[in-house]
């Protein structure tokens, strides 16, 4: 047996007890502790390491490696002057503790806390449960894939990629050679995170920028946590490094085979999915079972097996759930509907459990045998397992579905369409449906005219999830029509509309893609990238993520995706029935549209704009963080757009994004979170920046004007993604460019041409030239005078006088 | 409880300060009293009959209007001029006592709103009742919105015509 | 300069990539993994290491070394039969994600949870925030003591103590023998609390008794946590290591002598109280200045230097803070209030902030020079600072304390009493403070008596912290009366009463000391082990729990204390002036009054019930803990009481300690935890037993009745903890003496003697011989018959039948 | 809002669901539908005037009277009878539809408060409203009880007086 310990430990002959590199020390944590040469030790059986090794290059340490939150707090002070937060509590109370409740309108709590340093303390709690939803994750699958593929297993994408994980590499300091060195990472964040968990305590932080900056630290460590995730599995898996051309799978309800057993995999951890297509695959039922997914692990799935079908995202959990179609039912983690258990029993599906996350109150079966699990289910004695195991997960996913299949003919479908219309004849028109709905979405008449025979509106609100399930309504009908029912009923009806695709998570953007884009992306002339991220909490279906998905490609802007808005952009098709993952390409360029992958594969995105400051402006990585976001903020106009958003893991890693410097636009539903960060145009001397170059304070642009950002509409956010990928660095032509898309939008949107325009020309020749005469009406309208270009802006002190 | 003064998302309730319900009368009077009234107007007023509407009270009123979302473009087209905020912006400025105000007239004391999303509105309603205790807000929608100092009752839509024309005499 | 890595690596050769010995595999986290040869790596300069080393000694490991949630949740399941959870929603809403708020009365969320797994999930992340809080506070002390005083620095409590850390020899598996050694048992802990935080994510765990399992794990990481910061200092600072007859120190407002210059510390992290120590003593201040401090730092100080002195609970900080008597006040982490800058800003006194989880929104000075901090905030340009480093903290609040107490003399007192009545006079008798008040006390009456220039009812609600002074009276009043000004106000009048002690904390129990109470707790000879912590937020002042204490001190039970609780047991006085500190012993022992010390001390409590079941049951710890916790769940008759438990760190402690197989009785307020374990005496099937010497099924007894308790009244809590200290294993002669307390008690405050006492008769020989006719009533009347003895109780599978 | 109906410690709202308000008169509808009545009495009526009180409104509906807190003592010493439970300990049993009841008589359909302190009875009082839906809870002490399904309004202590006295009649 091979034993290696990849654990590099370095040493420093100053700090003789700093021995466990990822505590971060009192006061010892030192740059040259860093800088020091490195000492790496090995035991049992010695490997020969042939892989390039990190210590051989003589790498510059920059100031903060493994940062701890208040390494970084000045930056986020920086970003917080720029952008306060804005708060919009969504309880005037506190009841975190027993001396609660209490009321903070306008008055402090029992502890001396406020409404500000409240909201500021929710937000950091909300992103260390996103944080810690995909750092556990990652944690899990990390020692699943050491398990099975051994800790120096090498993390190596090949060479189109050098920097394999640029988040790591930027604050950890290294980069990870090997899945066991990757554990350094893990470890660090965990002890971070539990630095800021703390803090929520009552009686611990009591201002509201420290609990921001805190919170921008929480969605730090969220990043390192979904990168960690990704690169395990992609190291380990061996999924997609990269290519741009990945396989389009299928997605939609309709593209499920009824007839064929059907295992449906929920959630976001991959390794139950593996055991599953492993033993699919070695037991030769590729063909003879169907095995698709909802949500992240769908699409993971789908890296690893390009056989595997997306249902869609967490919209049509329910929808899918009352179908009926699955017989057996894998959840794993997160997004996972709480009552699946229930659904599936109701449908006469088994249920497995396989992680810790969610256990559900069933049995723990991972040390019984196989025949046995499967037995129990069978025989109705239990109604699922939970199983730890994911390869015995596979065998007991698979021959469940074998045996039930059979059994649940009847099971497969709903009641009859006559059946369906005498429930929803029972509607009153109380209208309570509609005010506990999310959206308010006139599930009223849906149900009223359906109770007549007419569901054309039901099909309205079904298509395209402008009805996302969620179930509400249901609950709340004091008739108890089963609405849910009727929805489901609706897509059965209309399966083969159901039908679509979806490009593979291709994970990280390689160099030379980066190398090709750097330039242009930093001068403007590629208008930005745009990314839609993020869950289905739509104002109003998912058509609006296509939408503005479509509206960017077709002006040349390069569109990531991933998650479950990957899906949601596949399930639009235009005219000629064609997906947009038919229509574009998946290269990283303008009109390019790129799934990077499932949630964790997210990482990629701060990820590729990490890269553009190593490899087309050569920043060193390490240590840097500041540098590097400083850079990014005032140089790459990138936009992330979480129009779903609606989860603790989508707020974390927005406020990751955020601290990286990249704008978020989110969906109305967003203003639930609380805290919003909004730029103030109107205060010109909030946008001043150095030139680096000469050390000359700089009037800048609200460029982007904010940093979190919730929008009404898809409109009201189109026009802020152009305006939001506007950067400093911008060249004329670039600038012209960014201006016109934003100009053509407004335009569009708004019909006129936006007036703010003005603050954004800084001289003539940023004009875009269509718009040439009305701009000018408009700079003079607002006394606007030329001022200087910046060469290399920041917003570090810099240079400082010590 | 009496299900006029429930909010219309009755999660939305939030703690023990709840709206007032406003009538058209005493909506009229909070006009009356207000120096520097704005009406910040959304999406669902891109449609008839509650753009004319809102046109008509503001007129009436000498109410300058914000319109959220992309509202401003149906209003634009008809005519109506406003000024056009993301909600969550204009909530961001008019908590600021320093702001200048839409046109540099100085920050508002009264703020009424209609036609935006019931829960992003909550939400803003929520941010000034908390941090503008420098106004007091108004809602004319026809759902109660408990956030605001004083809302209109939910109510059907033939009753808010009603109210909403009352509200176009002084 | 010597190195020497501490952290033994144990690998197996049948699992080589097992190198993380703190990350569980998803599957090989088998037995004989643990069981296997230690191999130990040096490097650096090796030093000849002379402690006894456990490598030698060849143990036993047991089947849950490192346990994650899921391996103990067989337990915890077996726990939750007998007292399943009870929940009492504080809110019928869910405001967690941004598909809500949802209403969960009768109905269930977007996601699909329902109320009960709504409380469950609200339960863990309660116990998630409070386990954080402990184990960042001591992963912070960890580093900053190993900072000092090296990794190798010896865990050795003397020769009175083997077993330095009895919680992480259960749970890890081994007993750190240095500092170094503690951070195997920090990384493992981090994990697990990723692990639990990740849970209380949207759509992750949806059944209510899985988040219960979540949550007792959470807290006992929590026990791991506080072990790990108490053992850490004891043995780096050399505080007392167990001594019984630890000194006396002064303890109250009216101890502090305010003619000096005086420093306040309050929180939790010992850090900056030893920096402020040791400046003092090596710069000969110590009699110049006044060290105090609020809150368990204070007591952590005093176990630093008994010079030091303690100001009072949490109860006691505005009514300090208001008093104006601290010059510099330095505030680490937990239970300070949020708005204790501006307190501190009222009164011209100096700020500073010592660690990331509360910065204040002031500027990191911690690479400043001390001189330049010290003139920024005597000049009044800065408020305070953070200092990160406790050296730094010493030196500056030394500085800041000698030149801020002679400009502030005229802030050291308050108004005047006329000014404070011609304030109190405008009080319009509107009751909103008594509605807004968490304990409805008569403040406006006081109030509105002293605006009459009576002063006596505010002074009754002074004393023993009737009011504790959370300040929402005055946040509500409409006419801004300044009622914590009153109340500081009547302090200041009465500084004389206001003078107490506390016997400094002892920290661990000593092994002879087990050895001698062993058998009579086990058999009931020592009628129990009652213990007080947690904080203040006592329903009607803090003279219930030093009642409390009295009573069972005087009925021979050993009264075990720390925190906030010790000190209101130090602030009561009996006629003739004596504390209870003064009035009985510091021995484990019957009669014993222990102050074990602060919050983190609290490990010592399961900590002594472990040692019990090694020393005298020769139990074998090491990845034992179903067994111990089995043992000592039916065996010591220990009760736990927070009385005043507030926080997220006492719900934290109470699972915990309830996983132990303790049960935990909270004031009223613990009600607002919302979630309790309650048995049911009446169902007579779940008391059931085995007896692991026959392997038979036996009759129990509801012992203890409930494991999670809120009573509403002192005499009801009195009357349970007798109760609740009955244990399967008593001897006849000791359930004689158990029964014989509680009979007396309920006769005591219930007039009567309690129906249920037959339930705990198991033959005539339990009978206590002075209630002998009375009882036998009961016997009759509730058709009572004998029942076996049981030898060996255990409510664990066995033995099994596999 | 109306004061009377703001739960008495204002933070303790809930959610949507909200008491409804008793006078005596609906407070004895009640009683008289009730089948299986319990009369839960805290530690506030181990002092006169309430004492009183509660021992004829217990008379006159023949009501059974669970003591909370040591509240049983000061009843026992001055003759009324009662049977002593935690005030958790009652809300828990009252919570299974299977319980047997204090006599063995089955679960309550009603359950009258009284005299618990605030807090804790709200927590209970929450207990049964998610998790007894078999019975209806009413408080009749001087404090709105938002999370009951009926309770008395905040009063003053004569009006409370008051409605006690009509309590004393069928
Ligand atoms: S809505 Fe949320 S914050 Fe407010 S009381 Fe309920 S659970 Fe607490
Ligand atoms: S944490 Fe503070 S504001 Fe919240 S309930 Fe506790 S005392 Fe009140
Ligand atoms: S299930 Fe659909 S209609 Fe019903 S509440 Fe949810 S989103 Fe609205
Ligand atoms: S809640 Fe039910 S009955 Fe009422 S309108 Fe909706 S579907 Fe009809
Ligand atoms: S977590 Fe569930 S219950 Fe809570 S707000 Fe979100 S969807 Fe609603
Ligand atoms: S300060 Fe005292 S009187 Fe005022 S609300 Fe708090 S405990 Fe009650
Ligand atoms: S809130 Fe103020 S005015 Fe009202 S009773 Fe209390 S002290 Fe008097
Ligand atoms: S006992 Fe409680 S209040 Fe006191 S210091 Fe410890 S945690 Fe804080």
């Amino acid at each position: 047996m091979n034993i290696k310990i990849n654990n590099i430990i370095k040493t420093n002959n100053e700090v003789g007890d700093n021995l466990t590199p990822n505590s971060i020390k009192p006061k010892d944590f030192k740059v040259d502790f860093w800088k020091s040469k490195n000492i790496e030790f090995s035991f049992g059986e010695i490997i020969e390491d042939n892989s390039p090794d990190s210590r051989d290059e003589e790498t510059f340490m920059g100031p903060t490696p493994k940062p701890s939150g208040t390494d970084l707090r000045s930056w986020d002070m920086k970003l917080l002057e720029r952008y306060p937060p804005f708060y919009a509590p969504f309880c005037d109370m506190c009841c975190l503790c027993t001396f609660g409740k209490c009321d903070l309108t306008g008055k402090k709590g029992a502890c001396g806390i406020d409404i500000k340093a409240q909201q500021g303390r929710f937000a950091l709690l909300t992103c260390c449960i996103g944080a810690a939803a995909h750092s556990a994750h990652s944690r899990h699958l990390l020692e699943y894939l050491i398990h099975k593929c051994g800790s120096d297993h090498p993390v190596d994408f090949g060479n189109n990629i050098d920097i394999e994980a640029p988040i790591m590499r930027t604050l950890i300091g290294k980069a990870p050679k090997t899945l066991g060195d990757i554990r350094e990472s893990m470890d660090y964040i965990e002890e971070e995170n539990l630095h800021l968990l703390s803090t929520c305590h009552t009686g611990q932080e009591g201002n509201h920028l420290d609990f921001e900056s805190k919170a921008f630290h929480a969605g730090l460590m969220d990043h390192i946590g979904m990168e960690i995730g990704d690169v395990s599995q992609i190291a380990a898996l061996d999924l997609p490094k990269g290519e741009a051309n990945t396989p389009l799978v299928e997605l939609g309800i309709g593209a499920i085979d009824h007839d064929k057993p059907v295992i449906l995999c929920i959630g976001h951890n991959i390794a139950p999915g593996v055991g599953i297509v492993d033993y699919l695959e070695d037991n030769d039922f590729e063909d003879e079972i169907e095995l698709c997914g909802i949500c992240c692990t769908s699409i993971d799935i789908t890296r690893y097996s390009d056989r595997a079908k997306v249902v869609g995202p967490i919209s049509k959990q329910l929808k899918f759930l009352k179908s009926g179609v699955a017989d057996v039912v894998v959840v794993d983690e997160q997004c996972i509907r709480s009552d699946v258990l229930e659904e599936a029993q109701k449908k006469g599906a088994a249920l497995i459990a396989t992680t810790d996350k969610m256990c559900l109150g069933l049995d723990d079966r991972t040390n019984d045998p196989v025949d046995a699990i499967v037995a129990d289910i069978i025989s109705k004695k239990d109604d699922g397992a939970l199983i730890l195991d994911p390869e015995k997960v596979g065998e007991v996913a698979t021959k469940l579905s074998l045996s039930l299949s059979k059994s649940r003919k009847s099971l497969k479908s709903l009641p009859d369409m006559d059946k369906i219309q005498e429930d929803a004849f029972k509607c009153t028109e109380c209208e309570w449906c509609v005010r506990v709905c999310p959206n308010s979405i006139p599930i009223m008449d849906a149900v009223s005219s359906a109770g007549k025979g007419d569901f054309e509106s039901t099909e309205k609100l079904y298509d395209h999830d402008i009805c996302y399930t969620c179930g509400r309504c249901e609950q709340e009908c004091p008739e108890n029509i089963k609405i849910m029912d009727l929805m489901a009923k609706i897509g059965e009806n209309n399966l083969k509309k159901e039908k679509f695709n979806i490009r593979v998570g291709r994970g990280p953007i390689q160099d030379v893609e980066v190398r090709r884009v750097g330039a242009p992306l930093v001068l403007g002339d590629i208008p930005g990238i745009v990314a839609f991220v993020g869950c289905s909490n739509y104002p109003d279906g998912a058509d609006d993520v296509a939408k503005m998905a479509e509206e960017f490609l077709e002006r040349n802007y390069i569109v990531v995706t991933s998650g479950c808005g990957a899906m949601s952009i596949g399930e639009y098709k235009n005219e000629e029935g064609k997906t947009l993952y038919e229509r574009f390409s998946g290269d990283f360029d303008a009109r390019g549209l790129i799934n990077v992958g499932s949630c964790v594969s997210n990482s990629h995105i701060p990820g590729v704009a990490i890269k553009v400051a190593n490899i087309f402006a050569k920043k060193p990585l390490e240590g840097n963080f500041e540098v590097i976001a400083d850079y990014i903020f005032n140089r790459i106009g990138a936009c992330g757009v979480a129009w779903g958003a609606y989860s603790q893991k989508a707020a974390a890693i927005a406020s990751g994004v955020n601290r990286w410097g990249i704008p978020v636009i989110l969906g109305p539903h967003g203003s639930k979170y609380r805290r919003l960060y909004l730029g103030r145009s109107d205060k010109e001397e909030t946008w001043n920046l150095t030139d680096m170059r000469t050390g000359k304070l700089i009037k800048g642009e609200p460029a982007p004007e904010h940093l979190l950002y919730a929008a009404e509409s898809r409109e009201e956010a189109t026009v802020n993604i152009a305006k939001n990928c506007i950067r400093p660095t911008d060249n004329n032509k670039g600038r012209q460019i960014k201006l016109n898309h934003y100009i053509d939008l407004h335009k569009k949107y708004f019909g006129t041409i936006p007036e703010d325009v003005y603050r954004y020309i800084r001289n003539e020749k940023d004009i875009p030239i269509t718009y040439k005469n009305d701009v000018k009406e408009i700079l003079e309208r607002n006394d606007w005078e030329p001022r200087e270009l910046v060469m290399e802006p920041t917003i570090l002190d810099f240079p400082r006088d010590e | 409880m009496n299900d006029r003064v429930i909010p219309w998302q009755p999660t939305v309730i939030a703690g023990p300060k709840q709206a007032l319900l406003a009538t058209p009368e005493t909506a009229k009077l909070m006009l009356k009293k207000a120096k520097r009234p704005l009406f910040v107007v959304g999406p669902y007023a891109k449609n008839e009959p509650l753009m004319s509407h809102v046109k008509e009270i503001a007129e009436i009123w000498d109410l300058p209007i914000v319109t959220t979302a992309d509202t401003f473009k149906s209003f634009h087209d008809n005519g109506i001029e406003s000024d056009s905020y993301g909600i969550v912006e204009i909530a961001n400025l008019l908590k600021d006592p320093e702001w200048e105000g839409i046109k540099g007239e100085g920050q508002n004391d009264l703020v009424l709103f209609v036609g935006c999303i019931y829960y992003i509105a909550s939400q803003g309603l929520s941010t000034l009742k908390h941090f503008a205790p420098h106004l007091k807000t108004l809602t004319i929608c026809k759902y109660f919105h408990s956030n605001a100092d004083a809302s209109f009752p939910n109510m059907k839509d033939e009753e808010w015509e009603k109210y909403l024309t009352k509200m176009k005499t002084k």
